[in-house]
């Protein structure tokens, strides 16, 4: 049956409740102004809740590879806008699981325990490591080798001021090389795009929801704003959006469990249709808000700037598009 | 989760596949909507029932297979893929027939179904009336009690099919002075060709008569033609149109099989270098992907005992969507032979462009997934 | 100052007038059935009127070149749906008047008076010649060389079946050859496209009118149809994609007047813009009539099913997009 | 019909061209939403002034050149095809400028428009409050009459500019029994550090004070600073909302300067296969160019006697949705660099977001068009 097992909805639930008691947006506030206390001591909880264990192997520590359960972790984890390199600890996982070695050895577990966020630097995807000031390690791949940065480098500052970039310093201890780094830095750049999508459907969910409760209570001309008719479709087009994002993720989540070949090209069309449809609800949520949603002071800040980021990160809907033809 | 079938959903599968490719005519048969494309299509229907493959979700006494759900999306998957021809029994098969299953009498099952699945009898849908679009609880046909049956005078209009069909349904006013619009209704068959019925065409875009209007005239039904019970007509309707409906209206097996044509005109026709026609065409593919995967999904939740509900609404808005945006890819693909009316792309663009008005329009299935769904005020518009 | 003046704008009244009462409906009818009777009629009637003279000079018999009239006049042709090749005349007289001889001689005097309709096909703009059968000539450019086709050849049923479109036999008389003629088959392709964007720009036009009257009085769950929200506002931006169509439309016959060089990048924007809009408003017009729109038993049926030809012929919308940006 | 501008504004269009050449900053100032981006900002217009460039279709006496709108049209397309600073006066040359022209007196005039046009005086529009949005009726802030002059107090909020600016204008409910509630409401201006104002910057998405909330508690304000007859207010506030103002209160100068940048970087940065980039980069040019010829069209109207009204609403529904395309399309194709918050790309984004939203929101646009310029029957929404 392709429905979500009691497991994986109970893993759901438990992560919901968690992440609204932790103060997902205090640490997201602090995170942006580069204090990183209380985002790593969310990431801690992370890691205890069992996030990153689909993501890690059992003889690292973890549960994995289980996509589902993975994608189950990261939709909430963009549901509450959690800080952090969470994309590139999956990566990283993956990649570092690939190569083997004492890498693998010293790093695997502390990915799973939540003991250290990681980030990740890989060729042919853009120049930024994401939060790599906060990150416990800063992973590069190129030129077939993979690397452990010698520093964060200068951060630039995102549109999302809780993502922050940064361009590593050049060089450092390479770890692994050959064909099969390259290789292994490609699956991983697919879970990377894999979790980035999960992420953008859980912030476009959020965004949707908390733009329902607010035109229900909003009156403007005397009459709730809720109950006009260009209000109420604007809506419905963004849950559809959704709606048909979602199962893509889960039949990606089932591709990649197979190892199927085609797993790539069903990473991207999810890759694609969350990305946008997170976008656009980030477009609703604002337009519907007013300018109340434009301003900063707003919790609703924290998702409507981080829906454009999601969409692009790890695979633009163009580049995704260009993977789906290419099979 | 997973997307593991049953063994017998897969052998259903090996099986249809089997026998669709040594039997799907090689040459597509005239279009549908014409007179000789009717009769084509009819004759198909026969051989498709003999095979055994007209209705596999029905019980086998009425010359079904008893497929479930996941076998018929499976069976509707290869039957697209094989490029077999469109279904001239549709209406019947997937709408009346569901409501035959729900509301006939064993009697009426075991006289209608048979010809109903072989081809000897295509049904017409007989809904909407000129003044009753969308909003269906306005109908002004109406059935007379006479000795033994009903008599029904009136104008039907959108009748699918109507134009070479050989009966039809539908529901009529047989209490005009019922408390609330949509009470005092029945469900009622009557021959296209019987006493007091006359059928005229008529032309869609593209001129063919894909659809008819039907004037009524003191026509006889017998008792034995009332599916359910008088009054009931409007609950009995609408429960065919409802959840189960909202997945079989449209297979994803169609959209799968589209995407995968405009695919292969992409790689034929297509300049590698245009990306703007590129993204349209992933476009479709992850559309015709997404809707698959949709439709498993709210399958799945149907056989654990969940229901569709205001979800078909999600369904249709999407896929008539996806329909019409994957033919205008296919005819901007076509350059200037776009133009041209009598290729497969052109005629199903024509037939997409209805996707969105017909079976409730786009408009109003937005208020319900808004109202019903999103749980936003209702009433204002 | 940017607005038609009183001359154009009577000249566009007493149009509107004629064609309102000349049952151009029924003479597409007859002409989609390749009974051509009415439509040379009405063709003899538009000459009368002036419509092909501001695309022939004086010389000819034309009061030419006063593209600002063309447009005018070809505005009022596709609100009306009026059949033959118009675009094609055009073109035709422009070329013929650039290459001058006894062509010109023998074909713009009739031209100009609706005598016959003439239609053309150019190197590099599909493979159809539009009404063929009905014209009086069929000219060809290829290969540098204008000539007269032997005969109208096969025909090919379009999307409308009001607009008869055939491939003409090859070869046939040289009338002139060398670059000239190409360089005024490049010339006479603008004008085409400019005035097929004019005649999209009517049609879009007269389906905003239709469909605004119809929802007025269409009621469903008991009140006007008009009065919904979501087709307010859908009919809304019908109308914003018309009204910044139409001054690209003039800015492009003001470039033309002044053979300015960018003047085909002017009317590839007014051909994308205005073929946009009119395709837009078609499937507005669709949409909102509901399943009366989808038959050809409303008159609407002659605009709807021409809104995307015009769209489409002498240059869709992505060739008019990459034109504008050559330049 | 032609495009010819008269001699005078080609001579204007010269002028400024050759003066703006050599005065305009060699590099972009910092951001007008920052302090620092402020107080360069100021300066400039100090500049513009002594150039007789701050306010070209004033009067000559209050530091204008009397130019017509054509003129305006004219400057604006030179002034932001010069790369020139954003306009920190906009909001009182534009907006209470017009107020004052319409319904000031001759003392407010020569009191109040040569600071504004120096920069000296930078306003702030103080409409909105909490409550009352679009729906600028509900206002609730109260002036209350005393001794030659009102008391002040209520909240405004997104005041545009008031994180810095020095003075601001807006309407205050003056009748609270009045019949109607857009009566009873009168117009009026305050100092933003007069005793009892207490001024609150609020972030907008990318962080910058772009705008402020206001808390007033019996703020002073003498006679002399009511603009018009007490009690108009809302006549007033509109009439500067009307006509001229759906022309003026976006230039097409910005869009066609804003689509040849996107331009350039296209020809830079974009990849030239990428036809699907193109096709947007595109769309922004015909659509910058539509703008223009739209307005000049407008103009034209204007300049005939004819009046603007219901067209301003196109008007503004078409520029806004141009501006977030066109600024879309350049973050896509700056790629990895479109997150980088700190180009004028991503600022010009946030900016642009603000469209749709801000001057009635594109939902009210909609309503409007339908209405006034369809005929499509009111009320029901």
């Amino acid at each position: 049956m392709f429905l979500l097992d009691d497991g994986q909805r109970d893993f759901a639930r438990s992560l919901d409740a968690m992440l609204s008691a932790a103060g997902t947006v205090a640490a997201a506030r602090a995170w942006a102004g580069g204090e990183h206390g209380p985002g790593l001591a969310l990431w801690k909880r992370l890691g205890d809740a069992g996030v990153f264990a689909p993501a890690v192997p059992e003889a690292y520590g973890g549960a994995g590879p289980l996509p589902v359960e993975l994608a189950v972790a990261c939709v909430e984890l963009g549901r509450h806008a959690v800080i952090g390199p969470v994309a590139e600890s999956v990566a990283a996982a993956v990649l570092l699981d690939a190569v083997g070695g004492t890498a693998a050895e010293e790093w695997l577990p502390r990915i799973v325990a939540g003991g250290a966020p990681v980030t990740l630097l890989l060729e042919g995807h853009g120049p930024y490591a994401l939060d790599a000031d906060a990150a416990g390690a800063v992973f590069t791949v190129g030129g077939g080798a993979l690397r452990l940065a010698p520093g964060p480098g200068p951060l630039t500052v995102s549109a999302d001021p809780a993502r922050r970039l940064f361009t590593p310093e050049a060089g450092g201890d390479v770890l692994a090389a050959g064909p099969s780094v390259t290789r292994a830095a490609r699956t991983a750049a697919d879970w990377a795009a894999f979790a980035t999508a999960a992420q953008a459907l859980g912030c476009g969910e959020e965004l949707l929801r908390a733009t329902v409760a607010y035109v229900k209570q909003r009156t403007q001309f005397g009459v709730s704003v809720g109950s006009f008719q260009a209000v109420k479709h604007r809506l419905a087009d963004t849950l559809i959006g959704l709606e048909f994002a979602r199962p893509l993720l889960y039949g990606a989540a089932l591709a990649l469990a197979d190892g199927s070949p085609g797993a790539g090209a069903a990473v991207a069309a999810a890759k694609a249709a969350a990305g946008e449809a997170a976008y656009a609800a980030a477009r609703t949520a604002l337009q519907l808000h007013g300018a109340v949603g434009y301003t900063e002071e707003l919790d609703l800040a924290w998702w409507l700037r981080r829906a454009r980021p999601l969409r692009d990160a790890w695979g633009t809907p163009s580049a995704c598009r260009a993977r789906v033809l290419a099979g | 989760m997973d997307l593991a079938q049953t063994a017998a959903v897969e052998a259903l599968r090996a099986e249809a596949r089997a026998w669709l490719r040594t039997h799907v005519p090689a040459r597509p048969l005239p279009s549908l909507e014409t007179r000789e494309g009717f009769a084509a299509h009819r004759e198909w229907e026969a051989r498709l029932y003999e095979g055994g493959w007209s209705a596999v979700s029905w019980p086998k006494e009425y010359g079904g297979r008893g497929a479930d759900i996941f076998g018929w999306l499976a069976f509707e998957e290869e039957y697209w893929a094989a490029g077999a021809p469109g279904r001239v029994s549709q209406n019947g098969i997937s709408l009346h027939a569901t409501t035959l299953f729900d509301h006939g009498t064993a009697e009426q099952r075991s006289r209608l179904l048979p010809p109903m699945a072989s081809g000897a009898c295509v049904w017409a849908q007989a809904w909407s009336e000129p003044e009753a679009g969308s909003d269906l609880a306005s109908l002004r046909s109406r059935a007379v009690r006479t000795d033994g049956g009903w008599l029904l005078s009136g104008q039907k209009t959108w009748s699918s099919r109507a134009a070479f069909a050989d009966r039809a349904f539908g529901i009529f006013r047989s209490d005009p002075g019922a408390a609330k619009p949509h009470h005092g209704l029945t469900y009622l068959m009557f021959g296209l060709r019987a006493p007091g019925v006359t059928v005229r065409p008529v032309g869609r875009l593209d001129g063919k008569p894909a659809f008819a209007e039907i004037f009524l005239d003191d026509v006889f039904v017998p008792d034995a033609d009332v599916v359910g019970e008088p009054g009931q007509g409007w609950r009995i309707a609408m429960s065919a149109t409802g959840d189960e409906r909202g997945l079989t209206l449209r297979s994803p097996g169609r959209f799968l099989a589209a995407a995968d044509r405009l695919n292969r005109l992409w790689r034929e026709a297509g300049d590698p270098a245009d990306t703007a026609l590129r993204d349209r065409v992933a476009d479709a593919v992850i559309g015709a992907r997404a809707y698959r995967l949709f439709t498993q999904a709210s399958a799945s939740r149907f056989a654990a005992g969940g229901s569709a509900g205001a979800e078909s609404s999600l369904n249709k808005v999407f896929w008539s969507r996806l329909d019409i945006a994957l033919h205008e890819t296919a005819l901007d693909l076509l350059g200037a032979d776009a133009e041209a009316a009598d290729s497969a792309w052109a005629e199903g663009y024509v037939f997409a462009l209805a996707g969105p008005i017909y079976a409730g329009t786009n408009e109003i299935q937005r208020d319900i997934i808004a109202e019903r769904l999103l749980g936003l005020p209702k009433g204002r518009r």
